[in-house]
């Protein structure tokens, strides 16, 4: 029960701290790799900060609704996480997040924020598939959907899984909206869509989303180090070495589109996925 | 500025249809005023870095037949004549109706400025 | 079908300079679009009325802070030819020397720009490092980062001496050491391949046609720059036209990069034949008559129509920047285009709206 | 009591339907449908309290029952072939007189009549059936009395035909009654057949072209279901010598040779189903007046398919057809969800995602797990009101704004928010947790991981749901910027089944943990999931239906007063790159012409509107079906 | 609560985020501007991001001649910039009109049209000098009341 | 595929090309056009400077004996500076800082006794 408390408290508070300083670090990686000096690594919570200063504007009071429903429920999915239970549950309480992010940037008229919704829902058609086939990969290796039975294995999920790894790498990398697949929103937004769907959502409602998107963070960090969850160092490095690799492709490709998207990664993570899932069930 | 041939606004598009057989690009156009009522447009072309032009001297009143249809190019330009000079170009393929630079609160056709700043200044050179 | 239509600028991230585009979209297509200009138009053309035509050498540096170099240099060869100047030997090359590297400076901005078109911002940010170096160039020599203003009628306005040559000439090599570091990524990258190749294609007969200039008419295999002229000191310089074949974004993309090495080669050329002598010559008289000038500039043919009345204001300054003649071009190219192609396909012919409108 | 019950729930409607068709006034008309609608109602409700049962219920009018069968089933097969003579459909006309053939032949020389066994058996899935279409269909009746009178004075009627729509609509809910309760499949073949007759005169009502050509699409696909159970029929009682359905199920676990009758049972289900490449009829279906999509879709006809599928589920249990059964169900989520992705036609989109929904409960009964089971089970309970309360509100909207199209409806909440929210209610219960649809899509998805051909088809065809939805909610919400809005009027008639069902949907879902334990679990093998404190756990995966359900019931209230408070924020137009005029809404175009900004959804033209991939996906889904009957020969 | 608005404060001042409009500037500003934010200069250091979106940001960087079409992009934009904001005029341009202050298409300096907070003058204004500007800004911006 | 990777991880491994303006400076060029000022006492108020000026921002008394500049008018050009006969006008390496309100330079001489030879009035 303590345990569960102390879990349930990691989730709501550190979760959202960690993936603050997770931004503020890429940010300073990123910078590095473009020759830059970058800003302190504590400079996303200065911006949430500063964001909740701000006077507030709505064009439509469904965002503020919507904005409120998606820290919800990226929250809980980080709780949920924390509590070791069902991977695909966890799946679903975020996708409760993400949706209502999209249906926010969707009820307004602004046709950046219908377009970037609209790309954002694409987004979610890639990378969700590929996420539930990663589940169910490891589903198949340890017999049960839920994280507490993966800390119980003694051999690293990675080995059996290392298809399904690369597969969730795309999903990371399309959540994180990192290059090629930042065409929702990105951060620097110097793209068509200016700010995509998060065009209209501003100040604090900003910052709201912004901190939902630490803990979606967090979350999909943790399901990374899921793969290597033996040991303390297996998962830093890991986590470490993957997220690495997320800013070097970050900053060594261009933008696609999402066309693209679904005509190549779909294919490509799907094929993956599937090779993988039936070597694990040639077994 | 050699190679200029002198039109009429009856030929100008003739003429100008002669310059594309001849494989001339349509470089642009130049209005100047000249007195008080009659503007000179030159048309210019090149073709293998030589350029030809032609000449055509109407009244500001008269509405200069468009060229646009032959060298789509053109009606930038020409959209661009009608803001500053106040002159109409007649079978414009996208006619931005004097829009293209100038809102109402600016100066009407501030090219045409002969009459009234021109005869001022003369006196002073 | 839904449609969509949204106002793409004229304050838009991805343009640094505002224009707008109506554009009407199906899934994404452009199916129609239809631009709006006149929000930078000044009506700087008519200054000539209140400024003489010593003072308009500033005015035309300020077309466009970009090449302003290129524009007093067209202008001031504009009122030479009027005049009947002869410009001493050293002042062309000179004219060359700082034409060129700003052709470096304006294709890297470039390359820059294009590459943040398609969401590559390290390689924009690459480039614009890179290019801190020509700036340093144009600050060292001429006394601006951007507006050099070296040209005056009669010549240029300052020398270059050896050391100032000699120094100029390292930075360069650093300068195309990096550039060269680029070419992989610019030509062969699988992910700017992919956002350039086959996007916005002009044949060669729509380009001439449509009256397109420089990189973005060579862009689609035709052989023409206007340096082939011989103005300035270019005719006694080794150089040929870059050309490329498919006339799409690529095709342009490459012109440009190649372009931009050419340019270092030439400014290398002019430096070791930089003949002595006078800088300029003095300035009698009043302009009067009527010219047609050209120079190539690095978004291509820049012409210009002067014509003088004999007293020191003009009767018409009249500029033909390359991007209103290209303009006809980008909207040939546009509809069927995928909405995240629109930023690269406008941004593959380098649009400068500063100097469209003037 | 029993008998009189049965009476109610599957001759009422008849009967109802008869003076529908008799007395030709509106008033008696509407009465007779409420009247109808309440006495159903009840009725389903008691007989879901007395429970399981079976029972024979003594001769109607002394005449021997398979006699008045035989009758009805003839006299059913003419009038069709009657149509079919209309219309000038050579293959209806064969299919038909094929099964009146078949069915005259059997009945006359080979059913032994005097076999004695229940004619009427009921466990909890027959009476969650009876249930839902009992409840829910008298509910879509109900709507359709103000929504008939405004569609007749829409098209401008001189003679009006609700009498005969009426009687239809009825029938088909009596129908469906009788085939979830009958236990000898003569009957159940029977039921089917008038399912499929009246779902003909439905789809044919507006009587136009489309309308017509449509109909007979669906008499002719619905034919090919009824020779495949009629077939099926004959060989089951050739091998086993008895129509009596328990017996056939229980002697499906023996052995090999009933599989090809399950089989040709489980095709004709599909058909009913209108799975792949069967769904044109259904998405034809959708020219009629949305009360009969909306019956159709949502509580009966489809889910005739899916209920038989099931019902006979244990009988193919661990087999090569219920595998093929899965891997087609599964095929069926994923084509239709693609096909549904592209759709900018709201009842074209809702008709997808039924037969995709189908699809899934189809592929529950094929991996035919007790958690699949469960899945499928619960997935038709939270389906249908979800899906009934999104045809009607589309109805609604229809009616009001003209165009069913979902581009028509941007910013439908400026102008009808009621039923909006209604509507988008609805389709959040269609797609997040907690709410029932998705714990069964979570079931189903657990269950389904062992079978790769079925999970890959359920994670991208979920996704690909996800993103229809969620686009239409969001385009239902999208208000032009700082509009007032004003709740519009909503009749009584229409607004009754429309709370009725929001309410079902919700606090159905709210118990579902309720609704497994009492209803589900008695019908399975073994429970499926363990439930404590909210909780559905299994060996496989935990669901934490209620605390979850709290939190983000909690986050939802708040953000419902974090919503309200932003009332005192400064509104803004829409970002429009600064060229917004004084409405801002509209931005200063090319010539200075104001132009209003539109947005339209990306509906994937270039990817999923190929007519090559429809054929394709009709071919490959042709091939799944062949399979399924030609791999149990 | 005090420490919370001291926070705030602290932050606005840390994370200026950017919005550049060219309002008819020749580029030589533009282009100084966007130099800004590349390695050389970074003023990513001090937090800034150009945003691009008036809805996010704090900081308008407005350079170049006002004309009677910019003018009321101008306005809208400056409009749905959520307070606090920080308005900075970049080059003779923007400050007065510069060179083309006669020309009739030119109404003169960004101040004509919205309330400026900081002047930086140059034609154009070397990149440090815009950095300068900036801070300048920022120190406004811990006197402006809270949005 | 990922071409940029050599030049990303050279900018890794060395250090920022970031001049940390303003913690740390870099000389102005020698020829850098910044700032105008004028040596007042040796101006001669000639007006030579306003007539060249491109901008039109100098204004020049000759009675009074005043020098004003519109630093926000002011294009950096130089020309003023090049003409300038008396070579008092000269530019900073240095650009000018940024200010938060409007300004004017503004610089007052003493009247020269001597006028100079033809008429200031002219063109
Ligand atoms: S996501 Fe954007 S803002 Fe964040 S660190 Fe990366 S580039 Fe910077
Ligand atoms: S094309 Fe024109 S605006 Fe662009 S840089 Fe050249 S001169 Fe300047
Ligand atoms: S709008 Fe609805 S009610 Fe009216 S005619 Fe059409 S379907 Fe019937
Ligand atoms: S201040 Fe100078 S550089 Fe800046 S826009 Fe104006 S003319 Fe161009
Ligand atoms: S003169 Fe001044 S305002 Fe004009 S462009 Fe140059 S720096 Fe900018
Ligand atoms: S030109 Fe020199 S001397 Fe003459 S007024 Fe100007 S500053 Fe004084
Ligand atoms: S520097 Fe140029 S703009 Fe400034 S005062 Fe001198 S001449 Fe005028
Ligand atoms: S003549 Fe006198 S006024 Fe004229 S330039 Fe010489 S000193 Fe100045």
């Amino acid at each position: 029960m303590i345990k569960g408390i102390i879990m349930v408290f990691i989730g709501v508070f550190v979760a959202p701290l960690l993936g603050g300083l997770i931004a503020g670090v890429d940010r300073r990686l990123t910078a590095w790799f473009q020759s830059r000096y970058g800003p302190p690594v504590w400079q996303p919570f200065f911006d949430v900060i500063k964001l909740f200063g701000k006077e507030r504007m709505v064009v439509n009071r469904w965002l503020v609704f919507c904005a409120h429903v998606y820290i919800t429920a990226a929250m809980l999915s980080v709780v949920l996480f924390f509590l070791q239970s069902d991977l695909l549950l966890i799946l679903f309480v975020q996708a409760v997040g993400a949706i209502f992010l999209v249906i926010g940037a969707l009820s307004t008229t602004s046709p950046y924020s219908q377009l970037g919704a609209n790309r954002e829902l694409i987004q979610i058609l890639t990378y969700e598939p590929l996420i539930i086939l990663a589940f169910v990969g490891i589903y198949l290796v340890t017999g049960s959907f839920r994280i507490s039975e993966i800390l119980v294995q003694t051999k690293p999920l990675l080995v059996s899984l290392p298809l399904l790894y690369i597969a969730l790498c795309y999903a990371l990398t399309i959540k994180l909206r990192k290059s090629p697949f930042d065409f929702s929103t990105s951060h620097h937004a110097h793209q068509e869509l200016v700010k995509g769907f998060l065009t209209e959502y501003s100040g604090p409602y900003l910052a709201l989303v912004e901190i939902g998107h630490w803990y979606e963070v967090v979350l999909i960090l943790g399901l990374c180090s899921l793969f290597w969850a033996t040991s303390w160092i297996g998962i830093i490095a890991l986590v470490g070495v993957t997220y690495f690799c997320e800013i070097l492709i970050d900053n060594v490709t261009a933008r696609l589109t999402w066309r693209w998207m679904l005509g190549y990664v779909w294919p490509m993570g799907l094929a993956m996925g599937f090779v993988n899932l039936i070597w694990l069930h040639g077994r | 500025m050699k190679e200029v041939i002198s039109t009429t606004k009856g030929t100008v598009v003739s003429k100008t249809v002669d310059m594309k057989k001849d494989g001339y690009r349509f470089v642009t156009m130049s209005c100047v005023e000249l007195d008080a009522d009659t503007v000179d447009i030159l048309y210019h072309f090149d073709r293998d870095l030589h350029l030809k032009h032609l000449r055509l001297t109407i009244q500001k009143k008269e509405a200069v037949p468009s060229v646009s249809l032959v060298y789509f190019a053109a009606f930038l330009v020409e959209n661009e004549i009608q803001d500053q000079f106040g002159i109409r170009f007649d079978g414009l393929v996208l006619d931005y109706e004097r829009t293209l630079y100038l809102e109402k609160e600016a100066p009407d056709a501030p090219y045409c400025r002969i009459s009234v700043s021109r005869d001022v200044k003369s006196g002073e050179d | 079908m839904a449609r969509t239509i949204i106002p793409f600028g004229p304050q838009h991230q991805v343009f640094p300079e505002p224009i707008h585009l109506k554009l009407v979209l199906e899934d994404e297509i452009v199916k129609e679009v239809v631009p709006a200009l006149g929000y930078v138009h000044r009506g700087l053309e008519m200054l000539a009325d209140v400024r003489d035509f010593h003072q308009m050498i500033q005015i035309c540096e300020r077309v466009c802070g970009i090449c302003s170099t290129i524009h007093a240099q067209c202008y001031c060869q504009g009122i030479e030819e009027l005049m009947g100047i002869e410009i001493p030997d050293r002042a062309r090359f000179l004219r060359v020397i700082w034409a060129e590297i700003h052709r470096v400076q304006s294709h890297l901005l470039w390359l820059g720009l294009f590459a943040d078109a398609f969401g590559f911002e390290s390689l924009f940010m690459q480039c614009w490092k890179i290019r801190e170096k020509i700036m340093d160039i144009n600050e060292a020599t001429g006394g601006n980062r951007v507006n050099p203003s070296i040209n005056i009628i009669g010549g240029v306005k300052r020398d270059m001496n050896p050391d100032m040559a000699q120094w100029v000439l390292t930075q360069l090599d650093l300068v195309e050491k990096e550039v060269n570091h680029l070419e992989k990524v610019l030509l062969n990258d699988y992910t700017v391949k992919k956002r350039t190749v086959g996007k916005g294609v002009l044949t060669r007969e729509k380009a001439m046609e449509l009256g397109a200039v420089g990189p973005t008419l060579r862009g689609s295999g035709v052989e023409q720059d206007i340096r082939q002229i011989g103005y300035a000191a270019y005719g006694e310089l080794a150089h040929r036209p870059v050309v490329g074949i498919d006339g799409d974004a690529y095709s342009r993309n490459r012109v440009r990069f190649l372009e931009t090495l050419q340019a270092i080669a030439l400014v290398r050329e002019a430096v070791s034949k930089l003949p002595a002598g006078d800088i300029s010559v003095k300035v009698k008289g009043k302009p009067e008559g009527e010219v047609v000038t050209r120079v190539e500039q690095p978004r291509g043919e820049l012409m210009y129509y002067i014509k003088g009345n004999g007293g020191k204001n003009l009767d018409r300054l009249r500029i033909r920047t390359p991007t209103f003649a290209n303009i006809p071009p980008l909207l040939s190219m546009l509809p069927g285009i995928e909405l995240a192609d629109v930023p690269v396909i406008v941004l593959s012919i380098d649009p400068c709206i500063s100097c469209t409108e003037r | 009591m029993l008998n009189t019950i049965l009476f109610v729930l599957i001759l009422g409607p008849f009967i109802a339907g008869a003076l529908c068709f008799i007395i030709r006034s509106g008033h008696v008309r509407s009465f007779i449908v409420l009247a109808m609608g309440c006495l159903i109602a009840t009725a389903s409700i008691i007989l879901f309290i007395k429970g399981p049962f079976s029972h024979t219920p003594p001769p109607l009018l002394g005449i021997p029952t398979h006699f008045l069968v035989l009758w009805g089933d003839d006299l059913l097969l003419f009038v069709m072939l009657y149509f079919a003579f209309k219309h000038g459909h050579l293959f209806t006309k064969i299919l038909i007189i094929f099964q009146i053939v078949c069915l005259d032949y059997f009945e006359l020389f080979m059913v032994d009549h005097t076999e004695n066994f229940p004619l009427f058996f009921a466990d909890n899935l027959s009476l969650i059936m009876v249930l839902i279409i009992s409840i829910v269909g008298s509910l879509i009746c109900v709507f359709a009395i103000p929504y008939m009178n405004k569609h007749e004075e829409h098209q401008g009627l001189k003679k009006s035909r609700q009498p005969k729509f009426f009687a239809f609509l009825v029938v088909i809910i009596g129908a469906m009654n009788g085939l979830v309760l009958s236990n000898n499949i003569i009957f159940m073949y029977m039921f089917f057949e008038i399912t499929t007759l009246g779902s003909f005169m439905l789809i044919s009502h507006d009587q136009n072209e489309t309308a017509i050509n449509n109909a007979v699409r669906a008499l002719w696909m619905n034919c090919v279901a009824g020779a495949a159970f009629i077939i099926a029929m004959i060989w089951a009682y050739v091998i086993q010598g008895t129509v009596d359905a328990q017996k056939l199920i229980q002697a499906g676990h023996m052995g090999g040779i009933m599989l090809t009758p399950l089989a040709l049972l489980c095709f004709a289900a599909m058909v009913k189903a209108a799975q792949i490449p069967f769904q044109s009829w259904l998405l034809g279906a959708m020219v009629a007046p949305t009360p009969t999509s909306a019956l159709l879709h949502s509580s009966t006809m489809v889910k005739a398919g899916v209920y038989i599928a099931l019902r006979f589920a244990p009988g193919y249990a661990g087999t090569f057809l219920s595998q093929s059964l899965a891997v087609s169900g599964a095929f069926a989520f994923l084509a239709t969800s693609a096909m549904a992705i592209r759709e900018s036609n709201g009842k074209k989109v809702l008709a997808y995602s039924t037969i995709g929904n189908l699809g899934l409960i189809f592929a529950c009964a094929g991996i035919n797990t007790p958690e699949a089971i469960t899945a499928g089970i619960l997935l038709i309970i939270f389906h249908a009101f979800s899906k009934a309360l999104l045809f009607l509100c589309v109805g609604d909207i229809e009616q009001h704004i003209g165009s069913r199209d979902i581009e028509v409806m941007r910013g439908l909440y400026a102008r009808m928010p009621r039923t909006t929210l209604i509507a988008v209610l609805g389709i959040v219960t269609m797609m997040l947790p907690p709410f029932g649809v998705l714990l069964s899509k979570w079931m189903a998805i657990e269950a389904a991981s062992k079978h790769l051909f079925v999970i890959l088809p359920l994670a991208v065809g979920s996704a690909m749901m996800v993103v229809y939805w969620a686009r239409w909610a969001g385009i239902l919400l999208s208000a032009p910027h700082g509009l007032k809005v004003e709740p519009e009027k909503q009749g009584l008639l229409t607004r009754f089944p429309l709370l009725v069902l929001v309410w079902g949907a919700v606090v159905l879902s709210l118990c579902a943990p309720l609704v497994y334990s009492k209803l589900v679990v008695p019908i399975l093998s073994a429970p499926s999931f363990s439930i404590r404190a909210g909780i559905f756990e299994n060996p496989t995966g935990t669901f934490l239906f209620y605390p979850v359900m709290l939190i983000l019931a909690l986050g939802f209230i708040y953000a419902v007063y974090a919503a309200k408070k932003a009332r005192k924020a400064r509104l803004s137009g829409p970002y429009l790159c600064g060229a917004q005029t004084t409405d801002p809404e509209s931005f200063e175009g090319p010539m200075k012409k104001p132009v209003a900004v539109l947005s339209g959804a990306i509906y994937f033209e270039s990817i999923f509107g190929n007519q090559k991939l429809t054929v394709w996906v009709n071919i490959f889904g042709g091939m799944l079906l062949a399979l399924l009957v030609g791999g149990s020969l | 609560m005090d420490i919370l608005k001291k926070l705030t404060r602290k932050s606005r001042i840390k994370s200026p985020w950017l919005l550049h409009f060219d309002c008819g500037s020749c580029n030589g500003c533009d282009i100084e501007v966007l130099a800004c934010l590349t390695p050389v200069y970074d003023i990513e250091r001090f937090g800034i991001i150009n945003v691009g979106n008036p809805k996010h940001a704090d900081l308008l960087l407005v350079t170049g001649t006002v004309n009677h079409r910019n003018k009321k992009v101008l306005v809208n934009l400056a409009e749905q910039m959520p307070e606090p904001k920080i308005v900075v005029a970049l080059g003779s341009c923007g400050l007065s009109g510069g060179v083309f202050r006669e020309a009739y298409n030119v109404i003169g300096g960004v101040d004509k049209i919205i309330p400026v907070d900081v002047y930086v003058p140059g034609c154009p204004p070397k990149p440090e000098a815009i950095i300068d500007g900036v801070v300048t800004g920022l120190e406004k911006f811990s006197k402006k009341k809270d949005g | 595929m990922f071409d940029m990777t050599p030049n990303i991880l050279r900018n890794f491994f060395h250090k920022s090309s970031t001049r940390l303006y303003p913690k740390e400076t870099r000389q102005a060029f020698g020829n850098a056009r910044g700032e105008l000022y004028n040596e007042i006492e040796a101006c001669i108020f000639c007006r030579t400077c306003a007539r060249k000026c491109p901008s039109q921002c100098i204004t020049v008394d000759t009675k009074e004996a005043t020098w004003q500049c519109d630093p926000f008018v002011c294009v950096y050009c130089g020309v003023c500076v090049e003409n300038c006969p008396k070579k008092c006008l000269h530019q900073k390496n240095d650009y000018r800082k940024p200010v938060t309100d409007k300004e004017i330079i503004f610089m007052k001489g003493e009247t020269k006794k001597k006028k100079c030879e033809g008429d200031p009035q002219e063109t």
